[in-house]
Parts: structure tokens; sequence; C-alpha cells
């Protein structure tokens, strides 16, 4: 199929080294950090505000000075290219289109600045804005048109351009969440058609999970993790990451490990088969609630159900043990069990993320990886 | 301070700055750099007009003079850039002379060129082919105003009777009064009358009250001098003070006046053309006014009462005081054909048309006007009697009585004469008003008067 | 990847050209290269003339010898040793007193109307930008036919009235009859600005305020006015500076009579170095007033901003 | 709302429309008052025979007056005529200027988070406490030895004097209030820096700019002080002293009254058809 003429680029992004710093400040913005984007992917770059993803974005786009480091699209260095003149595609946070300006004249700004012919122009807009439905909106403007809307001209702006990469500020953060899930699931499908690499800057882990083929998510300027949302779901290389992309806040737990080869946690009201780790090791255990396995056992004694919460699809439940330790599970709605329910808990080692005590940091991934591939 | 490569351009770039803006400032402040452009010997009449002339006027008529100047241009070939200037004219004219604008001919009254002359800003006439004829045609006051430091400092542009008495017969027949006042305290004693009979809530109008710069003061001197009264003696010396009544006695008549509401409200604050219209407007008995206002004032286009307003004889008694208008021509370094040019401009206004011999403009202002002019033939002739008669009330009574005003007028030559007149002109403007509506003693502001004079004679006399 | 059809030539340095020289500076330079212009031009036709004043305000000269020496700071002692001076200085703060009131009362009561719906309420609007439009002087000329004894306004009505047209540009009267027409001209800025102001205020703190029972004057105090005071003082701030430098007015109006009962110090400092040409004298007595201005200015603007700050926290 | 409030609102609406025109209505009014029945007693509110003559009289023309006379042009009317011209001149110059200067100033003030922003907008508010009397001082000896005493091109600058400083802090004011990062865009979208500004943000900031202009143009076209003292009687003169002039000397009230309406009307007509510009204008621009 090939009704797309937009003539679409698809670039390998290397970041390598890059210092950034603001005024005099000591911390730096970004600090030494390295990326690589292979052509076509769609990576979110996610983080707490503060954490460095805009003004990496900024320094993509050239809108920022690197102090240090280089920028690569494919293998032209553009570290002190211009914006202007580094062929990239934006939409902003805010003001995404020129407020005097219609629609039409908007989209097709930088085409014009680039001398482009109008003819050109003129197909190009039309073939944009025909896949993102805005075709009969192109006569008004930005004030006059709905978020969503704006939303869509935004990205028509940015594709016009045929930019080597896509570069998305937080672009769904102004509208509602229900709209923001349609514009997250139109963004992958035209990302699907064009195939330019695109680089979406988040706060919203879920969107960055939803979309990206490969999330790097920030922290304080440095690059914790990158990888695809599998591996950050299943391999956070931290816990503070694994808290961070997680939908439902993790349980943790500080464990260590017994005789038994088994990793002890909450005083031994819950165990883990199988620590896998040297006897007697002090260790940081993160599960996710809808890890741990729970069955009404009439009989147990240790767990009860505090509380339930319908989700949706799923329920969530604070159990209790009898020390007054809570963790929070989650099932499949299939049945609901009501407060005060013995339950039984258990928990595979697998579905355990074992963090040192001290630095939070994951064990090697390979442990990790083999403690899967056992359950 | 480290003097860093920064620092060092900025303050490079300072130094240069103050060095090509500020020198040639600091040299222009210093003060008159040209020396009194005199010497050299009588010029010639200019075969044909070349070049443009600068020519500044005050306020009044402009449109006679843009005439004057068109037949002039068509005469001669000069062609004329007319500017008007009214308000402070003094001062506007004093700061442009100061910047060194180009002004080939101008109008300057009366206290104006001693000043100016001592600054090297004007061109005296010694050098004009015509001076000796002019001089002896001239008046002999208006000669006497015009000689400065021995020289002849310009041509007559008008001279008339400023503060020339004149009266609403109207408001006098109402009133029943049927004598002319022949002093001021009789003035001032019919003036309570009219008030009184009802005839008319504020009888006295005393132009010179006003806010110019040439109202009160000039009325000050004016009245002193017509009272008898010693104002300035040689170089500007005072010989009023606040201890010997005169003056001070003056000023006590004046505040009662003013107190008692016999003149209009308002009256300090007004300008010319406020009180050409106040009078014109009726309801006033008498007012001194400018002479050649009279036909103004009988102008039924103007004027609600034409007809009703004549001068006041003198019998006796001089109201008024000389008021001349002056063509003066700045120096700014002309060549000797520019400045006979000039001359040849100033001839043709002040002064004969020198193709047909004849006081062409000065005939016409007189006539059109009745801007008396610096010259008895001019003032006498038929055209101008005839001229005048013909809106003159009671023609025959008053003719001869406008005649009598430019006999023999007073003339302020004591402060006239003197490089300061200027600035003590304003202060008098300043200080006098305070004087009439009693925001000032009356001694106390005679005396800064005095004070003043004294001042100024010791600083320029330095 | 579906998008296939023809791959754009690939960017390569050699290709791309140099960046314009706007881009390549640093952002702080290229916003000086922006402002260098106004600072030049600043520094040249402001700064310098200033400057040059201060120095001629340590020197006395005459404009007819052309005599000048450098006094130090006699002309100042002079000026502030002289009666006359401080006359004039506090006819100044009366004016700017009078004006600010005056200012104030009609720019906040245009802006409260304004604010209301009623017929016309667009027109008016847009009407009292007028007087606005005009300058002082311009509103000097058109208030001469306004207050003229002779043929004014006011006595055509006070004749109308059975009353005696009486001299609105008397002694006593003279000081609250210019700053009348200084706020006349001035007001409808104010009445802009606040009317932006208020609307801002939510209307839900008025029901608020009415729920809680509290009057229409106590509305205004305690809705209104915490809301509207620190425009309220940018405000004065721009009105007094205007009326303690105003000259035009006056010259037109009055000269400064009757009697000097008019003269402010801007008024007497154009006497001084206009009409007299004593430039020193003039100079230094500009530098005292420019003082006395910004002195005020700040002042008032300090106390404004804290007070304008105390309001705001107590809201929080 | 109440009928006893509309009502006061309505009434108060009538005062404030004739606080703010009867001024101006009544010098109209007089501008079209014949001499004859000027300052008539009582005092008339209209007059009985309306006379426009004034109008074409002050612009150089001949009239007919309602009595069938026909009247030559004004003596004042070159006066008036070349002050229009000259005004319009000069003001045209001042405010292209002014807008070629402060807005590229105003922008990067507000916007490029200079060093010295502070200091610099302090300054250029701080002259505008200069009485403007003050500032003539030094001209006055400047302009004697440039030879610029008398000429449109000493007024220009001595209206930018004015203008310069009034733009620039107003100019702040309108651009920080633009959205932001419209500069960020345009630079993606192929700008540089430079022609981020007047592709983009000029663009954006029309009737910001457009409000500025009108500003300088009235300040300009407005302006006494120096005009007074530098141009007067100069071929160079502007309305103002023009009108200052007829103002001071034995004109007939009724001529001054429609010479004041004629330079009126240009800064009247400016400020009613972009008075919803004007009223953008912040004066917080600092914090």
């Amino acid at each position: 199929m090939s009704e797309t003429t937009l003539q679409t680029q698809s670039v390998a992004i290397h970041v390598r080294k890059v210092l950034k710093r603001y005024g005099s400040s000591d911390k730096p913005a970004l600090n030494e950090v390295s990326l690589e984007v292979p052509p076509g992917e769609l990576l979110a770059v996610l983080g707490p505000s503060g954490s460095g993803k805009t003004t990496m974005l900024n320094v993509l786009a050239g809108l920022e000075q690197v102090e240090a480091g280089h920028v690569l699209f494919g293998d032209e260095d553009v570290t002190a290219l211009q914006p202007e003149q580094r062929g990239v595609g934006v939409v902003f946070q805010s003001s995404m289109l020129y407020p005097h300006l219609s629609l039409r004249d908007s989209i097709s700004f930088a085409p014009r600045i680039a001398k482009v012919p109008k003819q050109e122009i003129s197909r190009r807009i039309e073939e944009v804005t025909n896949w993102l439905n805005i075709g009969h909106l192109l006569g008004r403007r930005p004030g006059e048109v709905s978020g969503g809307e704006r939303q869509r001209a935004a990205i028509a702006k940015a594709l016009v351009t045929q930019p080597r990469l896509l570069l998305m500020d937080e672009p769904f953060s102004a509208v509602d969440a229900q709209l923001r899930r349609q514009l997250r699931t139109e963004l992958v499908k035209l990302h699907r058609r064009i195939g330019t690499t695109t680089i979406f800057v988040t706060h919203d882990q879920e969107e960055a999970m939803a979309i990206a083929d490969r999330v790097a998510v920030m922290r304080d300027g440095e690059l914790v993790q990158v990888g695809t949302p599998l591996e950050l779901y299943r391999s956070p290389v931290n816990s503070w990451l694994a808290d961070f992309v997680s939908i439902q806040p993790l349980n943790h737990f500080d464990a260590h490990v017994d005789e038994a080869d088994r990793l002890v946690l909450l005083d031994g009201t819950l165990t883990v088969e199988g620590a896998r780790l040297p006897r007697g090791s002090r260790v940081a255990v993160g599960v996710r609630p809808e890890h741990i396995t729970m069955r009404p056992e009439p009989a147990a004694t240790t767990w009860r159900i505090l509380t339930q919460e319908m989700l949706g699809s799923v329920v969530k439940y604070v159990v209790r043990d009898t020390n007054g330790h809570e963790i929070t599970t989650v099932t499949t709605a299939d049945e609901m069990l009501a407060p005060d329910q013995p339950v039984e808990l258990r928990v595979d080692r697998g579905r355990c993320m074992v963090f040192d005590a001290q630095t939070g940091k994951a064990f090697a991934s390979a442990s990790a990886q083999e403690a899967s591939g056992v359950s | 301070m480290e003097l860093t490569r920064r620092s060092f351009v900025k303050r490079m770039s300072f130094a240069a700055l103050a060095a090509g803006v500020g020198g040639p400032v600091l040299a222009a402040c210093a003060g008159p750099d040209k020396g009194a452009a005199a010497g050299g010997a009588v010029l010639k009449a200019p075969a044909s007009g070349t070049g443009t002339m600068n020519m500044r006027i005050w306020g009044a008529y402009p449109e006679f003079v843009k005439e004057r100047a068109r037949e002039f241009t068509d005469s001669y070939g000069t062609k004329v850039d007319l500017g008007v200037v009214a308000g402070d004219y003094p001062s506007i004219i004093q700061t442009q002379l100061r910047q060194n604008q180009k002004l080939d001919l101008f109008y300057g009254l009366g206290h104006l060129p001693k000043g100016w002359n001592t600054a090297g800003w004007l061109h005296d006439y010694e050098r004009f082919w015509n001076k000796d004829k002019a001089e002896a045609e001239m008046l002999p006051v208006v000669r006497d105003a015009l000689t400065i430091d021995g020289k002849l400092i310009g041509l007559p542009y008008f001279a008339f009777v400023n503060g020339a008495l004149f009266a609403n017969k109207q408001v006098l027949a109402t009133a029943g009064l049927d004598s002319w006042p022949t002093t001021y305290d009789e003035l001032y004693a019919q003036v309570r009358k009219v008030k009184k009979s009802g005839a008319s809530d504020t009888p006295y109008l005393p132009s010179f009250w006003s806010a110019p710069y040439y109202g009160i003061p000039f009325g000050f001197v004016q009245e002193a001098m017509n009272r008898g009264m010693p104002m300035f003696g040689a170089g500007g010396k005072p010989e009023f003070d606040e201890n010997s009544g005169g003056v001070v006695d003056m000023l006590g008549q004046w505040r009662d006046l003013y107190s008692e509401n016999l003149v209009p409200k308002g009256v300090l604050t007004f300008q010319e053309s406020d009180w050409i219209e106040t009078f014109a407007a009726g309801g006033i008995a008498y007012s001194p006014q400018l002479q050649y206002d009279l036909r103004t004032f009988n102008d039924p286009a103007k004027s609600k009462s034409a007809g009703q307003f004549v001068a006041v004889p003198q019998q006796g008694q001089k109201w008024g005081m000389m008021h001349m208008g002056i063509y003066l021509t700045g120096n700014n370094g002309q060549s000797d054909e520019d400045l006979a040019q000039a001359y040849s401009m100033a001839e043709y206004f002040g002064y004969r048309d020198r193709k047909s011999g004849e006081f062409v403009v000065p005939t016409k202002w007189a006539a059109e006007n009745n801007l008396t002019q610096g010259y008895a033939e001019v003032n006498n002739s038929p055209t101008v009697e005839k001229a005048v008669r013909a809106w003159l009330p009671d023609a025959d009574e008053q003719w001869p009585i406008l005649k009598d005003y430019m006999a023999d007028p007073q003339y302020a030559k004591g402060l006239y004469h003197t490089d300061w007149a200027l600035e003590w002109v304003s202060e008098a403007s300043r200080q006098l008003p305070q004087a009439v509506n009693g925001d000032a003693d009356i001694k106390k502001v005679v005396r800064t008067l005095r004070e003043k004079a004294e001042k100024l004679i010791e600083e320029y006399g330095e | 990847m579906t998008s296939t059809a023809t791959v754009a030539p690939p960017h390569t340095p050699s290709t791309t050209p140099r960046a314009r020289f706007s881009s390549r500076i640093s952002t702080n330079r290229f916003g000086l290269l922006l402002v260098a212009p106004v600072v030049l031009l600043t520094v040249v036709i402001v700064i310098y003339p200033v400057a040059y004043s201060l120095w001629i305000s340590l020197t006395s000269s005459n404009p007819i010898t052309g005599r000048s020496r450098f006094v130090g700071l006699e002309n100042y002692a002079t000026a502030l040793g002289s009666g006359e001076f401080w006359r004039t200085l506090t006819l100044t703060l009366f004016y700017v007193v009078c004006v600010t009131v005056m200012g104030t009362v009609v720019a906040l009561g245009s802006a409260l109307l304004l604010r209301e719906k009623f017929l016309g309420r667009r027109v008016l609007m847009a009407l009292i930008v007028l007087p606005w439009a005009l300058s002082t002087y311009a509103a000097a000329v058109v208030f001469r036919y306004v207050y003229s004894p002779q043929f004014g306004f006011s006595a055509a009505v006070s004749e109308r009235l059975g009353l005696d047209p009486s001299n609105i540009l008397a002694q006593g009267s003279v000081i609250p009859a210019l700053a009348l027409v200084h706020a006349w001209q001035f007001a409808p800025l104010g009445a802009y600005f606040l009317l932006a102001t208020l609307q801002m205020i939510p209307e839900d703190l008025y029901k608020l305020a009415k729920v809680d029972g509290v009057r229409l004057m106590g509305r205004f105090r305690y809705v209104t006015l915490p809301y509207i005071r620190l425009p309220m003082a940018i405000f004065l701030v721009l009105i007094g500076g205007q009326a303690a430098t105003a000259f035009d007015l006056i010259y037109f109006l009055t000269s400064g009579g009757p009697g000097g009962s008019s003269r402010t110090l801007s008024f007497f400092i154009y006497e001084e170095t206009f009409q007299n040409q004593r430039l020193g004298s003039g100079a230094a007595m500009s530098w005292i007033l420019l003082v006395v201005v910004v002195a005020l200015t700040v002042g008032y603007y300090k106390v404004a901003l804290r007070v304008g700050n105390r309001d705001m926290k107590e809201e929080t | 709302m109440s009928i006893r409030r509309k009502v006061v609102v309505h009434v108060a609406a009538v005062v404030l429309a004739a606080w703010t025109l009867i001024p101006l209505v009544w010098v109209a009014i007089v501008s079209i008052t014949p001499p004859n029945e000027f300052a008539s007693r009582p005092l008339r509110f209209w007059p009985k025979v309306p006379d426009l003559t004034n109008y074409p009289r002050l612009l150089g023309r001949e009239a007919t007056s309602p009595s069938g006379k026909v009247l030559e042009p004004s003596g004042h009317s070159s006066l008036i005529v070349h002050g229009l011209i000259n005004s319009a001149e000069v003001a045209v110059v001042v405010t292209a200027i002014s807008l070629i200067v402060c807005v590229p100033a105003a922008y990067a003030l507000a916007r490029l988070n200079l060093r010295w922003r502070e200091a610099g907008l302090l300054t250029i508010i701080a002259t505008r406490a200069l009485p403007p009397i003050a500032t003539t001082i030094p001209f006055f000896a400047l302009f004697s030895s440039l030879g610029l005493s008398g000429t449109r091109t000493g007024l220009v600058i001595t209206h930018l004097t004015i203008t310069v400083p009034l733009l620039v802090w107003i100019g702040t004011s309108f651009f920080a209030s633009l959205p932001a990062g419209l500069e960020r865009m345009a630079r993606v979208d192929g700008c540089s820096r430079f022609r981020a500004v007047t592709k983009v943000v000029v663009p954006a900031s029309g009737p910001s700019i457009t409000a500025m202009a009108v500003i300088a143009f009235l300040t300009s076209w407005n302006e006494f002080t120096f005009a007074l003292i530098f141009n007067t009687g100069s071929t160079a003169q502007t309305f103002p002293p023009a009108l200052a002039s007829m103002f001071f000397q034995v004109s007939v009230p009724t001529e001054v009254a429609a010479a004041t309406c004629l330079g009126l009307l240009p800064p009247l007509l400016l400020a009613a058809v972009f008075q919803r510009y004007i009223r953008r204008v912040n004066f917080v621009g600092i914090q």
C-alpha cells in the first residue's frame, strides 16, 4: 500500500556524552548522556519534571547548545547546527501553532520558509491533513478550533516539513484523558504509516509505555534505563525506576535470604522459594500488585482482605497480615472477595524484583532472566 | 579594577562619543564667539535679488506681511521664507539667535536689540546705503530708540502708542459721564462712578495687566512715566524705591481697582486676544489698548459695539507710551552680498521701495491696519488719513487726537537701552501681578524690582 | 514501513549552508544586538544630554555677555535658599495632589461604571479615549473655551442658572481648575488600566460577600480594593509624575498666573531656563525636581507594592 | 440588576459621556459660531446661523459666509497648513524610527532573559521622570553646534527622547504577554533567530505594534515643548507652536477654535479607531 507520497525519512539518532548546564548551575541538566535511536523508532523519553527530558528534546532540536558531546543524525554531526538547519519537526507542549495565522498558514509556514514550491506544499498539506482528518478546518485560527484539533494540526505542521526526526514535547498534556488516549492511538498508527524516527517526551509513564517502541527514562539529568516497555516493566534497573514505570504502586519489602535459600519478607509472613542469592544477604524486594497471586482460603490465618476497589477489568485489594503489614494485590475481576475474607498469598521468585538494599540497584539482570525462565 | 578588553572598548567608545558630541557642545556653550559685526564700507544696493531670505515676524496680521513678501519677491526676485512667532517672542527669538539660526530679517521690540547687539547677534544698519536719509525722515523718538551705542540698529516696523486710552462711548453715556479724565486719578474716579451707576460691572480693562511678558511691566513703566515718576536713569540705574511713595502709591491704586472688582475677572491671565475680545464685546468704559486696535474695535465683523470706541484726548496727561517694532538683521557670518540682500528687504519693508521711491509697505500698514509708522510722512499722508477716517467714529474730532498721541510720546529708553531689559521685564511680569492681587506686599515687590535692576547692572557691567 | 516512495537525499555537513549570523551568536549577544540601537540612541539623545545638563547645572553663564564660569553647587544652594523656589515646590506638590486625587476618582469611577452592563457601553468605552489622545497642551487650548468667564462653557451654564459667571482661573481656584484639565486628559488611561484589573475579579467573590451580608462600600473595601491597589498605585505614580513635570498646560492657560498662583516648579524652570535663559540655575532646579519625583515615585512604588503584596497574602 | 441600580448606572454613563465630550464639542461649536454671535450675552449653546467658513479659510481657500459675503483665506492659513504637514511628517518619521528601534529592543528585553535587563529597563523608565523642559536645556546647547535648531531632523531627535523610552517600556510588557515558545517553534520551522522575530513575533504582535505606533504618532503629533523652543517660526514649525502663535495673538477666538479642531482631529480619529489596541497598554511592564 503506497497512498503515501510524503517523502519521509528515518535516520538513526546518536547522542554521545552530551553535557548541558544552565547558567552557572553546578548540577547539569544533561550529564554526559548517551542515547542511540535506530531509524524509524518511536522512542519515548520519560521522566519526572526537572529530569532533563525537555532539555534533551531541545538539544535534539538544536534549541539548546551543548557544552560537550555530540549529536548525530545518521552519520551527520549536527551538534553545531542551528534548529533551522536540522530538518526536525517539533510538536511543542504549548502554543503548538502560530496564534495569528490560520491553520493552513501555520502548517505551511515552515515549507514556505524553506521555499518549497507552492503546489508541493498544497499537496503535502492535503495529504497530511487528510490523515489527521482536519482538512475542513484549515481556514480557522487556533483559537477557533478544539484542543484535539489543535493537536492534530500541530502534528500536521510538524510533518509537512518531511522531517528527519519528529520531536514531540508532551503534546497531549493539555487535553482530557479520553481524547488523550484516542490521540495516542492515532499517533501510533501515523507513525507506522510514515516511519519517521520520533522522539516523544512525556512525564506520563502510562503514555510512554503505551505508544513507544522503546522508552528512555531520565532522572536528574541522567538516563536511567533505555528499553522496550516490557524490559522496563520486567527488569527495571533500580527500585526508583520500578516504581516510576508501574501503574499501580509497587509493594516494597525489606528481605533477607534464609538458610533454605528463601527470600523472607515481612518478618516471615511471606516467603519466596528459590532466592538464588547468598545466604543471609539483605536485599530490597519489589513486587507488583498484579504479581502477587491471591487465593481465598477459609482456613488461612495470616492474611485477610482489608479493602477492595473495583478498577474495571481488575480488582485491587489491600490485604493485611496478623502483624498489621499491608500489601496491595490486583487480580482479574472474575469474582469479588469480601473484606475479612482469609486469603493465601503467593509470590514467585520470577516476579520479584530484587534490589540492593543500600543502592536500590537491581541485581544482575542475568539472574532475573534466569529467574523468569524458571517461573 | 582590572581593565579587561571589554571594559576598555566600552570606555573608548564613551570617550569617542564625548569627544565627538561634547566638543562642539562645550564650544557652543561658552557663549557668543562672534565679535560684534561692525565696520566695513557702506554697501551698494544690490542690482537684483537672489536667494532666500529668512523673515520672522510677530503674529499680528501675518496675512498682510505674507502678501507684502510676495510683492517683494515679485518685484525684486528675492524669495522670502516667512515665519510667524507669537507667545514668548523675545525668548524664542533669543534662543534661535543663540543657536545660530539664520535670521535675515526679524521683528524686535524696543527693549530687545541692545542686549542682542552686545551679544554680537545683530548686524547694525551703519552700512545701509540709505541710512542717513532714512534717519532723517524718522520721528525723533523713533530715531532715538533705534540708535544703540551710536549706531542705527534697524528700521522701524511700526511705532504706535501702547496703552493709548480708549473709551466706549455707549457705556459712558449710560453712566452719564460727559467729560474726559485729565489725570489717572480722574480716570479711576470715573471708573468707580461708572460702576456705581450700574452702566458696567467691570468698567476698566487694564489690558496691560495681563499674562504676556509685554503686559504688566509695560503698563507699569508707562503709567509711572506718564505720572512723572522717575523710573530708570542713565545705564538703567533704577530711580524708584519702596519708600518715597511714587510707584508704591500707584500700585496701591491698582490693587484697589482689582480688589474692588472694577476690572474683568481673570484679567491677570488674559492673553492679548482676550483683552481685545473683552473690550470689543462692550461693557467696558475705559481701557488702555494698543493704538492700532482702535480699528479692530470699530470693525463690525469683529466687534459688537463698533462705532462706539474712541480715543481719549491727551489734555496735559499723556496716556500710554511709544511702542516700537524694529526690523533687525541677524549676524550669522553672512557675506556682504547677503547682508545687502537683507538691507534691501528691510528697506522695502521698513522704508521706501527703492524702485518707486515711495513708502509702499509702511503706508499700507498704516492705511489698512491703522498701524502707525516711524515716519511722520507716512502717518500724516492723505492716503492714510483717508483710510482711517473711513472707519474712525467722530473722525473730525478723533483724527487730531490720534495724531496727538504720536506727536511726542514717552519712550522708556532708560530701561530699554540696557543689556538686561528682557530679563528685568520678565521678572516684573512675575512680580507685579502679585502686588495687584495681594499675593505680595507692594513695597516688597517694588524693592525686589529695584534690587533686580541693581543686581543686573552689577552682573552685566562686570 | 509503508512510506517507501522516495527518500530525501541525506543531509550531509557539506550541503548544510552556514547558519545565519543571528543564529550563530549566543542568545545574550543576539539580545544585545537587538537592544544596541536603543542603548546607543538612549545614550546619545537621553543619557548624554542629561549628564550634560548635570554639568550645566554646575555652571553659571550670562546669555548676553557670554561669560560662563564653574560655580559648583552654588545654583543648587541658591535655589534651595530662595523662598520662591520653595513656594513653587509647595505649589507643585499641591498640584500633584489635586491631579492625582481628581484623576483617580475619575479613572476609578469610569472603570467601575464601565464594568457594569448598560446601553451604549461599547460606545462609551471608545469615547473616553478621546481626551487621552490629546496632550496637555491641546487640553489646555480646549479648556480655555470651557473656563473663559467671557465665552466659556462654564460661563454659559452659570448664566443659564442665573449665576454670575465666575472666574475659574482666579487665585483661589486656579490650581484645582488646572488639575481638573489634567485629570480630564489623563483619566481615560487609568480607567482602561483599572478596568482590565476589575474584570479579573471573580464574580463569586462578590456573591460570597453578599451572602456574608457585606454592604456595597464594604464590598468595595474588602473585595475590589485589594485587587486594584497595585494598578492604582502604578497609575498614581504615572499621573503624579506627569503632573509634577507638566508645563504646557500652565503655559497656555495661565502662564503661571494670576500673580504666580499657578507657577509650579516646572513652569518656574521654564521661566528660568527659557525666558531668562539662565541655563545653569534652570538645570539645577530641574535636577532637584527630578530627584523629588524619582524619590516620591520609588517610595510610593515600594509602599504600594508592600501593601499590594500584603493584601494578596491575606487573600490566600 | 435592580431597576434602581440600572437607573444609577445609566445616569452615571451619561455623566461620564458629558464630562468627556462637552469640552471637545464646545470647541467645535465655537468654531462654527459666526463672529457677530460669538460671546453674545447671554451665551448661546448653539449658533443661530452656523458658520463653517473658518475651516476652508484656515486651509487656504476663500469661503462664502452664511450672509453671502465672500471671505478671504485666513491670515493664519499657511501657518496652520504648514504646521499640519510638518506635524504629519515629523510624526510619521518619529513613529517609523521609534518602531524600528524599539520593537527589537522591547522584544529582547521581554523574551531573551538578558543580563542587565532590569537595570536597562529601570534606566529607560527613569528617563520618563525628567521634566520635558529639563531635557531641552542640553539640547539648547547641542543643537546650536549641530545646526539642528529649527529643522525637522532636530525635532525628530527630540521627540525620540520621549517616544523611545516610552515604547520600550510598553513594548516590553506587550511582548512579555506573547505565548511562550513562539520563537522556538519558528526556529525549528527554519527561521534564524532574526527571522523568527521578523517573520513570526512581529506579525503575531500586530495589535501591540499598532498600539505602539499609535502612541508614538500621538506623542509626536502632540509634542509642544521642544517644538515651541526649537522650531517656532521656522519652516519646520509643527502644528502645536503654530496654534500657539494664533492662540496668543490677535486672532478671532472662533478661528482659533477651528484651528484647534483641525489639529486635534487626526489624534482623535486615530485614537478612536485604534482604541481597542490602546486599551491593551499595560504599564506594569516590569516587576
